[in-house]
């Protein structure tokens, strides 16, 4: 897997559909499948302010990569670009997104879901959600 | 030996490091144990899983004071 | 199904990947899943210089308002905006836009494939490739 | 009857409508038929449907020369 077709970012400010978009942009490519995850306004009920993602940089980095190498592995993509936020992300903004190109539609979607899925699963990054009355880190509580 | 604290395991420890004697230290399960013990907010946590050189770690895996560990809290990235 | 949950659109002009996502924007959204079909410069081996996509506005909007409804019955969405281009498309230009918005990720992944997949079977809308050594509709001879 | 000609169909005829002697069509299958003798072309299309007011219309649909008619070859979208 050539280098240029693997872009993992992790931001400290807003992040930028196009630039995702722009980065797997191919001409051999006729399917392009973006996953944009957003900041909800509200968690089972309950009114959120905004979040806070906290992010081993490092570690987070690496694990991204594997995503990536395994989407190649898996499917018929081309390239594939991971762009995840950290610090306050306030309501409707962007947390995180996946972008994927390929020849054939049907790889781009699979990899992409396949992509966020594990991103969710593997990645270091930790959501603190701020609620009106608190804040807490999702899912680290039994 | 150093830890990285991210996440729930940051606020717990109100630190972004955490300081442990290694001397009785081998493993990761060795590392658990005196975390759990250093504060008990800890094992309230889900779980947690240690990472070793940025890269998750089994409990018997070997570790050193010149590996880069941390606490690794259940992630929710996306 | 309000009306302003559907942005349906045949342009003679670039379409905007902001455009379209902006058009499903929600702040009760926390998944947004877009599809970008773009033009490939090759198909089967041959080099394709450019297609010109002939379309039947009127009826091809009613359809793709009926894929749009279905994908309100169908999935747990949000919003969504169907945009197609007609005339003359080159290279790595966009030929079509789905994009959803939906409270989880799996119904504006599921919407968004179901959608390019029916626009591709029942959407008035035909697509001439231009090769170096000629032209043909595609789909249109046995 | 002044049927809508689109993709391979308005080469075929080389033009965005046809005109059809309408005095013997009835219904889409009448008319399918006529079409086919105007141009033989036409037959050489791997298939088509017709539409009728804006809606993919049955073989057995009748049809009056008020109605906005269109051949629609093989659609090939996105």
């Amino acid at each position: 897997m050539k280098k240029e077709n693997i872009d993992i970012r992790i931001s400290g400010t807003t992040l930028s559909i196009d630039e995702a978009y722009q980065s797997v942009l191919h001409e051999g490519c006729g399917g392009n499948c973006l996953f944009v995850g957003t900041v909800r306004n509200q968690n089972k009920g309950e009114s959120v302010t905004h979040l806070d993602f906290d992010t081993y940089d490092t570690m987070a980095e690496k694990e991204m990569n594997k995503i990536a190498l395994q989407c190649f592995d898996k499917f018929e993509i081309e390239r594939i670009a991971i762009h995840h936020r950290k610090g306050y992300v306030g309501i409707k903004d962007i947390a995180v997104i996946i972008s994927v190109s390929s020849g054939h539609r049907d790889a781009s979607f699979q990899a992409c879901r396949y992509a966020i899925d594990t991103l969710k699963d593997t990645v270091p990054i930790w959501k603190k959600e701020h609620l009106e009355d608190g804040s807490y880190w999702v899912g680290a509580r039994p | 030996m150093v830890i990285k604290c991210f996440g729930i395991a940051r606020d717990i420890f109100k630190s972004d490091e955490v300081v442990v004697d290694d001397s009785s230290i081998n493993t990761v399960a060795d590392l658990r144990l005196c975390l759990n013990e250093m504060n008990e907010q800890l094992s309230t946590v889900k779980s947690y899983f240690i990472a070793v050189n940025q890269e998750y770690a089994e409990d018997d895996q070997q570790i050193r004071n010149v590996d880069e560990i941390a606490i690794i809290p259940p992630v929710s990235g996306g």
